[in-house]
This record gives C-alpha cells, sequence and structure tokens, in this order.
C-alpha cells in the first residue's frame, strides 16, 4: 500500500507542475500582437444564431474593407468571435479567451444578456467596446467604456407607441415576459401609451408568454382577435413573430403586424399563407438609395450570397466606428493595451467632434453613458 | 497512529493539488481571468456533481432538480449579497455571509422538496424533483426585486474567487465523506439497498430522505452563490433542465455513490466543457451534447446491463484498481467472482435469491423475484 | 413484566374483501421457540407484516412484553423490541457484511448527525463500541471473516445467517424468522437448528419462527399454531398439534 | 369558448404523446424520457419530405416510418440491454438517448428554427367564435387515433397479449407470449403515435427545431403522470386536462408568466393526493 500511495503523489506533484506551468500569464497579452485585435461574442447557434452570425459577417466585411485599404499606418485589422449561444456564463469564457488572445478593443456582444455579462468582465479589465445591437438599457450602465450603435429598448419602444396610435385605435400587445429584449421593449411602450393618454385594455390589449410556452400562440392570437384589434404589436424575436402571425393567418386575422429591429429576418420564415402586412423599425434599410449601403449591400450579396440585415449593418458600422475613432485619436502602436486604448478612444467617441457616418445612421455621437445619438433613422420595412 | 488510508485522503489531496498552486500564484502574482474563471467553475460543479452524489448515488432517488436548488441560493444569496455590499466593506465577509444565506434558503427548498419524497418514489419522485426546479426558476424570474427578465445584477468578486470556491468543495467533500462514513450514511446507503428492509431495522426513513434532500440543496446553493459572484448577471435560463442533467452525468460518470469519481468527473467535464465553448463554434457546439449523451448510455449500459456482469467483474474499473494495488501490495491476486466492492457504481438490483428460492417459496409468491426470473429469459 | 412476550388479540386484517388473517390469538412465553406454520397462502407472512407495522391491523391489538404497539411504526417497532428476517432476504445488498449489521445497530446508540459530520468524540466513541460489538455478534454466526465481502456476494446460506445477525444487532426481545431454512439441504438445516437454540440461549432471545420444513419444526419448537386460510386451525404444544387431525387433513389432503 | 377549443387541441396532441409514455411505461416498466425526441425525428421527417415531394401524404408516411424505426432501434440498443436492472439506470439512459437525438438532429439541420408549410385550411365560423379547420381536424383525428388505440388493445389478440404483459410479465412469458416481441410492438406504436403528434403538431405550430420535442415531451410526461403512467384513459384525460390548464393560463395576463409553474404545480398537487395520479394503480411492494 505505501507504494501505491508514493506513486499517487508522485502523480499529483507532477500535474501539480504542469498546471503551475499553463497558468503562470502575465496580464500584458497584447505584447505578441501583429494586428489590431477587435473581439466579439455572440450567438452562432441557438434561436438568436441569425443575429450572432450577420453580426459577424457584417464585421469581417468592415475588417477586410479596412485591410483593403492598408490598414491603419499599414497595420491591419484582425476579427475574433466567439460562440455564447447567448447565455451570460458562456459570454463571460468568451471574453476571457478573447482577452488573452490579445483582444485590443471589441464590440461586446450580440444579445443584450450576455453583453451584461460581457460588460462586467470587460470593465475590470478596462476594455472599450462597442455593441452592435445589445439594446437593453443595463448594458450601457455598466462603466464608462461601453458604447453602443443600435437604439436602445426604450428608445424603441417609445417610438413603435408614437407610430402606432397614429394610425390604429386598438392595438394588440404580445411579449415576452421571460426575455430582457422584449419587456425592455414592452416596458417603454407601456410607459409611452399611458403618456398618451391610452388606457390598457380599451385602446390596447396585452398577452404574454415565455420561453418555455414560446411556440403555440393560439390563445393570445384568438383572445386579441375577439377583442377586434385592429393591428399586432409584436415586440420579440423573428422566430416567435413568424409563428404568431402563421397563427393569426390560420385563425384568419389578417391585420397588419409590427415590430422592432428583432423582426428582423422574419421574411424567410413566412410562407405564402400569410397576408398580413409586416413591417418593422430598423434603422437599416436595405433598398435605400444611399450610395454607401447599396455599396454594402453589393460587396454582402456578392461574399455571401444574401442580402445582409440590419444587425449585419450594426456589426459593420460597429467596427467601422471603432477604426475611425483609432484613427482620430492617433493610435499608432500595435502593441497598446487593451486599456491603454480605450483611455485614447473614450474622449474621441464622447468629445462632441467625432461623428459617424453609417449605414445605421447619420451624424452618430455618442453620450458619456455610452448612448448613440443619430437621426432617427426610422425605417418601415414592408414584406414584398 | 492509525494507519494512513489513502482513500480517506485522495479527495481532498485532489483538490488541494488543483487549489493550492494557483491560490499561490494568485495572491502572488497575476493569475489569468480564463485560469481564474475555469477553476471557479470546476470548484462549483464539484460542489454540485458531489451533493447530487448525495441523493442520487448514496439514497439512491434521482433528483432532476438540482439546479432549481442552486437557483434559488444564487437569487436569494445574491440579492442578500447586493445588500450586504453597502453595509460591509470587505467582500470576503459578504461572500461568505451571502452564501450562508443563499445555502440556508436552499436548504428550505430541500426540505419543501423532500416532503414529496417521503410518498413518491423513483420515476415519480424524478419528475417531481424535475417540476419543482422549473417552478422555482419560473417563480424567481417573475419577480421584479430580482431583476426580472434582466436577471439579478450582482457584483463581481475577483480573480480570487476560486479560492473559496475552493474551501467550499473541499468543505462539501468533508462533510459528505464523514456523513457516510458514519452511522447516518449507512442508514442511507441501507434505504437505498432496500427500504422496506432499512425501515425494519429501525432506521427512521423519513429523516433520513428530509435530511440528505437538506443537505444537498445547501450546498447546490452554496455553489449557485459562487456561480452568482462569477457571472453577472444571475439569468433564469441557466438554470434549467438541461443544467440538472449536466450534473447527473458528472455524477453518472464518476459513479453512484462514488465520492473521488464525482470529483474527478466534475474537473474533467467541465474542463472540456470549456474548451469545447471556446474552441467549437457553430453547430459543432452540439458535439458537446452528443458527447454527454454516449458518456450517459455507455457507462449506464456498462455499469448495470445485467448481461455484462461477468465482463465487468473480469474487466471493470474496479478489477483494475484491485489488480494494480494488489501487485504493489505484493500479494497473489484473488481468483475471479465477488470482485465487486462496496462503493462501486454498480447500481443494480443484484438478484439475492437462488431461483430455488422463489419455487419453494410457500406464502404470497415474492412477485419481484419472480419477474426478474422472467426477465431472464 | 407481563406474563407474555408476545401476545395478540383477536388480530386480524382484510385487503378489500379478503380477510388475509383473522382473530389470531398468539401467546408466547419469554424464551419460547414458537412456530407459526400453514400451508401456502394461509397467511403466515400477513401476521409478521402485521406484527412489525408494515400492515396495520384492521382489528384486534398485540402486545410486546405488555405493551401495546398497534398503530406505530415499523422502525418505531423495531425500536421497541420486535427483529425479523425476511422470506425472500432482503439485505442491503451493495453493502458489506459488517455494514449490514452496523445499520441494525444504529439505533441503539445515540450520535447525531453532527456529531458525526465534524467528527466530535462521541462520534468516534460510538462507532468504535459499535464495531467490537458487530464483530463479536458476526463471530457467533461464522461471518467474521467475511466481514468486508459485500452482501449479495455471500453464498446462501450465509446471506440467511446474516440476515439473523443484522436482526439481533437491533438488540430485539423478539426475534421473527421467515422461512429461515428455505433453500438449505438437509446439512444447513441441521446447523441452522443448532444456530437457532444457540440464537435463544446466548442472546436470551424469544424466537417466532415461520418454516415449511417439518424436521426442523418438530425439533425445534416448543409449541406450534397451525394457519390456513387467514385463520387458526390448531395451537398447542408441537407434538399434539402435528398429531390434530385438521392439520393432518390441511396438509395431505382428505 | 375559443380557450377551451384551443385547450382542447393542444391537449389532444399531449394526450397522444402521453399515450406513448404511458403504453411503454405499463409494459416495459420505463420511462421513456427520449419519446419527446421521436416527436422531433417525426417532424424533421415531415419537413424533409415536404421539401422534397412537396405533398403532406407521403410527409406523414414517412414520418411514421421513421419514427417507428427509431423506437425500435433505440429499444434494442438502449433499452434491452438493462431489461431487469434498476428502473434510474434505465431512466438515465432514457435521458442520454433524449441528448443524442437532439444533438444528431442539430448536426444534420442546424440549430435554428426552420418554418413548415403544411396545410392552412382557413377558418370555420360557429355561433360567432372562428375555428380554425386544422384545429379540428387535429382534435377529430386524435380523438380517432385513441379510440383506435383501446379498440386495438381490448379487442386483438396482440393487444390482449399487451395487457397480460403489463399485469404479470412472468406469467406472459410462461403462457407462451413473446414478452420481447410485445415490448418492441409497444414501441413501435408509441413511437408511430409519437409521428402521428409531429404532424398534428406541425399544423399548429408549423415550425421545427431540435429543441422541439423537450417541452411537449415534458408536458406529456407530466400529462400522462397525472393520469396516471401507464393507464391509457389517464393519459387522454390528463393531456387534455394540461392542454386545457395551460390555454386558460395564458389567457389570463397575471398567470402568463406563470403557467409551466402552474402546470408543473398541478402535478405535484396531484402527487401528493393520489401518489400514482388519478387513475393509476397503486401497486404494494410485497414483504
Amino acid at each position: 500500500m505505501k507504494n501505491f500511495t508514493r506513486i499517487v503523489c508522485a502523480v499529483l506533484a507532477l500535474t501539480f507542475c504542469l498546471l503551475c506551468a499553463t497558468a503562470c500569464g502575465e496580464a500584458n497579452y497584447t505584447a505578441n500582437n501583429t494586428t489590431y485585435v477587435i473581439g466579439s461574442t455572440g450567438p452562432l447557434t441557438g434561436d438568436a444564431s441569425v443575429y450572432g452570425v450577420a453580426v459577424q459577417r457584417g464585421a469581417m466585411l468592415a475588417i477586410e474593407e479596412i485591410n483593403n485599404a492598408g490598414g491603419l499606418n499599414g497595420v491591419l485589422f484582425s476579427f475574433e468571435m466567439v460562440d455564447d449561444m447567448a447565455a451570460a456564463d458562456k459570454a463571460a469564457t468568451g471574453y476571457t479567451s478573447l482577452f488573452e488572445k490579445g483582444m485590443q478593443a471589441s464590440i461586446g456582444s450580440v444579445t443584450s444578456g450576455s453583453c451584461a455579462s460581457f460588460a462586467a468582465e470587460a470593465e475590470g479589465d478596462g476594455v472599450l467596446f462597442m455593441t452592435p445591437s445589445a439594446s437593453a438599457e443595463n448594458v450601457i450602465e455598466t462603466g464608462e467604456n461601453a458604447f453602443r450603435v443600435c437604439f436602445g429598448d426604450a428608445q424603441q419602444g417609445t417610438l413603435a407607441a408614437d407610430r402606432l396610435v397614429e394610425t390604429y385605435s386598438k392595438i394588440g400587445v404580445i411579449y415576452d415576459t421571460s426575455d430582457p429584449y422584449s419587456t425592455g421593449l414592452y416596458e417603454a411602450f407601456e410607459a409611452q401609451m399611458t403618456k398618451l393618454n391610452k388606457v390598457k385594455d380599451t385602446d390596447y390589449f396585452v398577452y404574454s408568454f415565455t420561453k418555455e410556452t414560446n411556440k403555440d400562440f393560439s390563445t393570445q392570437v384568438s383572445e386579441l382577435k375577439a377583442k377586434g384589434c385592429d393591428v399586432l404589436f409584436l415586440p420579440f424575436y423573428y422566430t416567435e413573430a413568424a409563428l404568431v402571425c402563421k397563427k393569426a393567418a390560420q385563425l384568419d386575422f389578417n391585420v397588419p403586424v409590427f415590430g422592432c429591429d428583432g423582426l428582423d429576418g422574419i421574411k424567410d420564415q413566412l410562407d405564402d399563407t400569410v397576408t398580413a402586412q409586416v413591417s418593422y423599425i430598423t434603422p437599416f434599410d436595405v433598398e435605400s438609395p444611399d450610395a454607401d449601403i447599396k455599396a454594402f449591400v453589393d460587396a454582402f450579396e456578392k461574399k455571401y450570397g444574401e442580402a445582409p440585415n440590419q444587425f449585419a449593418a450594426d456589426g459593420y458600422d460597429a467596427v467601422m466606428i471603432l477604426y475611425e475613432a483609432m484613427k482620430a485619436a492617433g493610435v499608432n502602436d500595435v502593441k497598446i493595451s487593451a486599456a491603454d486604448l480605450a483611455d485614447l478612444l473614450r474622449p474621441v467617441l464622447t468629445g462632441g467632434t467625432f461623428k459617424y457616418d453609417g449605414l445605421t445612421g447619420k451624424g452618430m455621437t455618442w453620450t458619456v453613458e455610452g448612448s448613440c445619438e443619430k437621426d432617427p433613422q426610422v425605417v418601415i420595412v414592408d414584406r414584398d | 497512529m492509525k494507519k494512513f488510508k489513502l482513500k480517506h485522503w485522495i479527495n481532498y489531496m485532489i483538490l488541494l493539488a488543483l487549489a493550492v498552486p494557483f491560490s499561490v500564484i494568485a495572491f502572488t502574482g497575476t493569475v489569468k481571468g480564463s485560469t481564474s474563471l475555469m477553476l471557479t467553475q470546476i470548484a462549483y460543479s464539484i460542489v454540485l456533481a458531489v451533493s447530487l452524489n448525495l441523493v442520487v448515488g448514496f439514497l439512491g432517488e434521482l433528483s432532476l432538480g438540482h439546479a432549481g436548488f442552486m437557483c434559488a441560493g444564487a437569487y436569494i444569496g445574491c440579492f442578500t449579497a447586493n445588500y450586504l455590499h453597502t453595509v460591509i466593506p470587505d467582500p470576503t465577509v459578504v461572500l461568505i455571509l451571502s452564501m450562508v444565506v443563499g445555502g440556508l434558503a436552499a436548504a428550505l427548498f430541500g426540505f419543501i422538496i423532500g416532503l414529496p419524497t417521503l410518498r413518491l418514489k423513483g420515476d415519480y419522485l424524478a419528475i417531481v424533483t424535475l417540476a419543482f426546479g422549473e417552478i422555482i426558476r419560473t417563480v424567481f424570474m417573475n419577480q421584479e426585486i430580482f431583476g426580472g427578465a434582466l436577471g439579478l445584477t450582482t457584483k463581481k468578486y475577483g480573480k480570487t474567487l476560486f479560492v473559496i470556491a475552493f474551501v467550499m468543495a473541499i468543505f462539501t467533500v468533508f462533510v459528505t465523506q464523514n456523513l457516510m462514513k458514519s452511522k447516518h450514511g449507512r442508514a442511507i446507503q441501507a434505504i437505498r439497498d432496500n427500504e422496506i428492509a432499512a425501515r425494519a431495522m429501525g432506521v427512521n426513513v423519513t429523516y433520513y430522505k428530509l435530511a440528505v434532500f437538506v443537505i444537498a440543496a445547501f450546498f447546490a446553493g452554496i455553489a449557485g452563490v459562487i456561480y452568482g459572484h462569477n457571472t453577472t448577471p444571475v439569468d433564469y435560463g441557466f438554470f434549467s433542465f438541461n443544467y440538472s442533467v449536466e450534473i447527473l452525468v458528472m455524477v453518472v460518470l464518476g459513479g453512484m455513490g462514488n465520492i473521488t469519481g464525482s470529483v474527478l468527473s466534475a474537473i474533467l467535464l467541465t474542463f472540456i466543457n470549456i474548451q469545447l465553448t471556446t474552441k467549437l463554434s457553430g453547430d459543432l457546439a452540439a458535439l458537446k451534447y452528443l458527447i454527454y449523451a454516449l458518456i450517459l448510455i455507455v457507462a449506464v449500459i456498462w455499469n448495470n446491463a445485467p448481461a455484462l456482469r461477468k465482463v465487468r467483474a473480469r474487466f471493470g474499473l474496479q478489477r483494475l484498481i484491485e489488480i494494480i494495488v494488489h501487485k504493489f501490495k505484493g500479494h497473489r491476486l484473488k481468483e475471479e467472482g465477488g470482485m465487486e466492492a462496496p462503493s462501486t457504481a454498480d447500481w443494480s438490483k443484484v438478484p439475492t435469491k437462488i431461483p430455488m428460492d422463489a419455487l419453494l417459496s410457500t406464502d404470497i409468491v415474492p412477485e419481484q423475484s419472480v419477474k426478474e426470473e422472467g426477465d431472464k429469459k | 413484566m407481563s406474563e407474555y412476550m408476545l401476545e395478540t388479540r383477536s388480530l386480524g386484517i382484510s385487503f378489500g374483501g379478503l380477510k388475509a388473517a383473522q382473530d389470531i390469538n398468539l401467546k408466547i412465553k419469554k424464551n419460547q421457540l414458537y412456530g407459526l406454520i400453514g400451508p401456502n397462502g394461509a397467511g403466515k407472512t400477513t401476521v409478521f407484516n402485521l406484527l412489525t407495522g408494515v400492515y396495520r391491523p384492521t382489528t384486534g391489538t398485540f402486545l410486546l412484553d405488555g405493551e401495546e404497539l398497534v398503530g406505530k411504526t415499523p422502525a418505531e417497532i423495531n425500536k421497541k423490541g420486535i427483529a425479523r428476517t425476511f422470506q425472500n432476504i432482503r439485505l442491503f445488498s451493495n453493502m458489506s457484511v459488517i455494514d449490514n449489521v452496523l445499520v441494525g445497530m444504529g439505533n441503539s446508540t445515540k450520535c447525531n448527525i453532527f456529531q458525526s459530520i465534524f467528527r466530535l468524540p462521541k462520534h468516534f466513541s460510538t462507532e468504535k463500541q459499535m464495531r467490537s460489538a458487530a464483530r463479536e455478534l458476526l463471530r457467533v454466526f461464522g461471518l467474521d471473516d467475511e466481514r468486508r465481502t459485500v452482501a449479495s456476494n455471500l453464498p446462501y446460506g450465509s446471506q440467511r445467517r446474516l440476515e439473523m445477525a443484522r436482526a439481533l444487532a437491533t438488540n430485539p426481545k423478539l426475534l421473527l424468522l421467515d422461512e429461515p431454512a428455505a433453500g438449505m439441504n438437509p446439512q444447513e438445516t441441521a446447523e441452522l437448528t443448532d444456530t437457532i437454540r444457540r440464537i435463544r440461549d446466548e442472546f436470551d432471545m424469544t424466537v417466532l419462527l415461520i418454516e415449511h420444513d417439518m424436521s426442523l419444526v418438530s425439533g425445534l419448537c416448543d409449541e406450534l399454531t397451525v394457519l390456513n386460510f387467514g385463520t387458526t386451525l390448531a395451537q398447542g404444544n408441537t407434538e399434539e398439534v402435528l398429531r390434530h387431525p385438521d392439520v393432518v387433513k390441511a396438509y395431505l389432503g382428505e | 369558448m375559443n380557450t377551451l377549443i384551443n385547450g382542447l387541441c393542444l391537449g389532444g396532441i399531449y394526450a397522444l404523446i402521453a399515450l406513448g409514455y404511458t403504453m411503454v411505461y405499463g409494459i416495459a416498466k420505463m420511462l421513456n424520457f427520449a419519446h419527446g425526441d421521436i416527436i422531433m425525428v417525426g417532424a424533421y421527417a415531415v419537413y424533409t419530405t415536404l421539401a422534397l415531394t412537396g405533398h403532406t401524404v407521403p410527409a406523414v408516411i414517412v414520418a411514421v416510418i421513421v419514427c417507428t424505426l427509431l423506437g425500435v432501434l433505440t429499444e434494442r440498443v438502449a433499452y434491452r440491454p438493462l431489461r431487469g436492472a434498476s428502473p434510474l439506470a434505465v431512466l438515465i439512459t432514457a435521458i442520454g438517448v433524449s441528448y443524442l437525438l437532439q444533438s444528431v438532429s442539430q448536426l444534420i439541420f442546424g440549430a435554428g428554427t426552420i418554418p413548415v408549410s403544411i396545410g392552412n385550411w382557413g377558418t370555420l365560423e360557429l355561433m360567432g367564435i372562428s375555428i380554425s379547420i386544422s384545429s379540428l381536424l387535429t382534435l377529430g383525428l386524435c380523438v380517432v387515433i385513441m379510440v383506435g388505440l383501446s379498440l386495438f388493445i381490448t379487442r386483438t389478440k396482440a393487444g390482449t397479449a399487451m395487457l397480460a404483459v403489463s399485469e404479470d410479465r412472468a406469467a406472459a412469458s410462461l403462457m407462451g407470449i413473446n414478452v420481447n416481441g410485445i415490448i418492441t410492438l409497444t414501441f413501435a406504436i408509441g413511437s408511430a403515435l409519437a409521428a402521428c403528434a409531429s404532424v398534428f403538431y406541425l399544423m399548429q405550430i408549423p415550425a421545427v427545431s431540435p429543441t422541439l420535442g423537450a417541452m411537449p415531451g415534458i408536458k406529456a410526461f407530466t400529462a400522462a403522470v397525472i393520469g396516471g403512467i401507464g393507464s391509457i384513459p389517464g393519459a387522454m384525460v390528463g393531456g387534455i386536462l394540461l392542454g386545457v390548464i395551460e390555454k386558460v393560463c395564458s389567457s389570463i395576463p397575471v398567470l402568463a408568466p406563470y403557467t409551466t409553474a402552474i402546470e408543473f404545480g398541478l402535478l405535484i398537487l396531484i402527487l401528493m393526493v393520489r401518489p400514482t395520479g388519478l387513475m393509476g394503480k397503486t401497486r404494494r411492494e410485497k414483504v
């Protein structure tokens, strides 16, 4: 028995040493960089993967464009993305692995829940990020280095309320109580409706669902039909919204459907049974005559064989903003640490003189809190 | 002086081997953020796996709601921590206090869930624990004070969290191991092996079943608080049935009723999991669940299939360890048969009767044994 | 001190309409070896289940050493002093032989769950005491050498003996043996007879046993009760009972 | 009223799935946790055949064949080696099979939700309420299948053999019934029912994803337990009860977020009062 014990001890001791060797890492992860590394996490699998993949493609396109133009003072850019499956804990793990791969600036996470987690990690290391699409209010509240490209939930919800009351008198609302994006939009919508002196259950009717009951919408739709609503407001993601549309068509309830940017992508999910008009708020219009947008759409279609959605444009913009800001700040050191870079970029972004004309809005500027001020370039996309 | 027994100390040795060098690094220099995250996850996985093993491996009841206890601990513990941060400046004190609160809260839930176990068994109990787990997380998600759908925002503890997490892992192993190697542990295992006989031997089944659920829930709650200090926000989606199954996979892989096995498989699976998450992308991520699925199926069939009993006795891990130990001891190996040691992963009801007895039994025909006969045909 | 160790007064139970046992009146004196026999389905094991609290009697009552035990749980009844073995062996099959016995000893020692977890001195003293008592008991049954074997790996006869040892470990006043000789060959049965006598003498025990093997019963028991269809057919001195015409008829047919 | 019809319709689907659970439990004495995922595979089969042929009828046939084969295969490979082992070991294997099916589908079809275009026959106006034809069809066919199944079990030789096996496996095998064959047949029928359920499911919810079967699976499992697992009328009652409750909850805004909690709460409540469900038989372990 003695011998056996000894051997076990020896094996354990050996593991000790091996583990120690791998764990000792100095804090300067950017020392070996030969390109500027921009990192991001997003859902590349799962129900929200359309957004993650779109952002990834948009960002890659931006990187390509920058590099083709010679990078920044001759130094190229690279982009790394880790799959977080829209889960907070995976976003944190993803963040640390990116950080240790030498990430210098980031476009954060794609979805709100994981971006909150990402932001908390980034705050500790002083990494600046510009999220393309995490719209929950708490995402940019974590610290001074958190910025975003898209509108916040509050802005969209308010806008939706304003638009809808213009044309419709009985608004049917369905929302997901278990999703931060959906509840954020709904709360803003409700607040605005109250401000507009609209009364719940006479001017608008609200039903809800959760992640566990997000498949069968027959009750919600038939109840709203019975109430005689003349429009459906669906502040959630397109997969579920498509199911609502189909259920409504099945029940012969063909009122217009209105949503926010989460509805981007719904086109592919609908078939010809759905005759209702579907429209949503988005700052990006694929068919815009704008030259920049045309160029982007063409390049995107050429590379990926399909038209970009708003998230691709957001991802593109986010990378471009970082690039422009780095240019404006005069960054000239490929081995600059993330925290130092953040200290350079922050004053530029919030200084007031830096403006960015992007695909998702003209004249973007950023508040100290990190939210984006841009012309409310709202497009209502009608399905063909 | 008593003889040094490796099997009493091996768990502590493994945990210390993992925790001590990194702690030294963490306190003297800098430890990588990813290493710290991974170690914390490993530590709370160990806490979860060992405590679930208490229920599944030792008490013999399948619990599919372990993540639910973790959820209760995470929400209540971290909520307390958020408040305590405003009163107590030292984060370590806050962490420890919140772990106690979170653990006790989860233990309360464990008590409530333990109650139906007194009337239910097997499959029925499994579905009830699953249901309770779902109820717990749904209820917490819908509370505005816990952040609603946004999740509960928590204050991260920092890179040395894993040190405390490992202290808790060691504490969990300490409690579980000492409990099992006492008269109470024997009573609990007796309930698993034969509840009717245990009752007849004066074992207070009610008391022990509740105690096991409460203790297991307490540790799951602590794991939840550690999770909450490691990841923000605390998101209800994390504590789904899938996570309960992940913990179950650790227990099954490590061997039912085998603490060392649980510790090792928790370390291994967490490590693999993190590697897969950061390395695999796209739909290949499904490979992770494919691996889990194969582990579950193969491990369970290997350990339980009646037809494989002989093969197991000859080639099983237990036999392998015996061969190694015997080699070192210099003893000659005992011949074949009767080699399955007490704490094996073998969980099956080994038929204790010979067929003769079924034929000779004269009173009420013992239903079970006849069935087993029938099954073999 | 009551005159009888066990006394049942018109004990009976019915499942739905079926009267599995009715009007059972046993009177067992201290230190007696008492037999309960009867053909298949006569309700013998049902009586054991009533006496150990597995079933609750629908009529009647029973007293152990003058104390009424009806309505108590199996664990409580065990603590009061009735221990049993099972017709279809119910060992803790994945536990070692000594652990099986130690489970039986659990309730006679006082050491709470916290004392055990935190390894307070009380834990060590009780463990030591229990272990030596368990070894003692195993020695009596010739199982001490196999104390580390997993119970399910024991040969059949040893499993039967272990069941008895485990039952005795709970320190009972009355021991109920359910077909201890089932499946044994004549030689093993002879040894068993010897063991049961030794139990009575060394542990100062009262034993009630169900058995089919008439040689065992006639060689061992002072008194018998014969059951048939849940009712008492005959009762009294072994030799007289075995000669009772109803009993002969029940066993051999007309 | 609308809610009630929606509930009945969903309940019918749950009941069909629950029948699969309950039959397998009654006869093989195991909980086939992977049953929900067989529905998912069925749905993918429907989707693929629809995409290839464009017709509903071959899609249904292919789905039934695929599911039946899959059910028999899982029984052979994963469950039969464990016959006679602890029921919990079997349950854990079943969970493993469930994960296996999900991850394999994800590797083949991707994790995303794919829309399926299957039957929209408009609505029927009846006394001021509009009911979609597909709901009526679902409800009607569910009833037909259930009645057919009951007849099969009580009137045919194979059916009575099933009953015999579920009563007492040993006795049945002594009577010359091929127990393994009957168990395989049970899995086949249960899986074929799952295939039917997948078609009805797609009529109500026209989209497939690898996790499609998980929730309906757990819900139907709950329904089977509520009704008393092993009892066929119990599965029907349980399924319909659960479907109606789910729909009633989501029609009341205050309760909607708690829908799942309420359903599971009901399960626990019923099990506390009747540990074997509403119509389950109590089995006592012989001592």
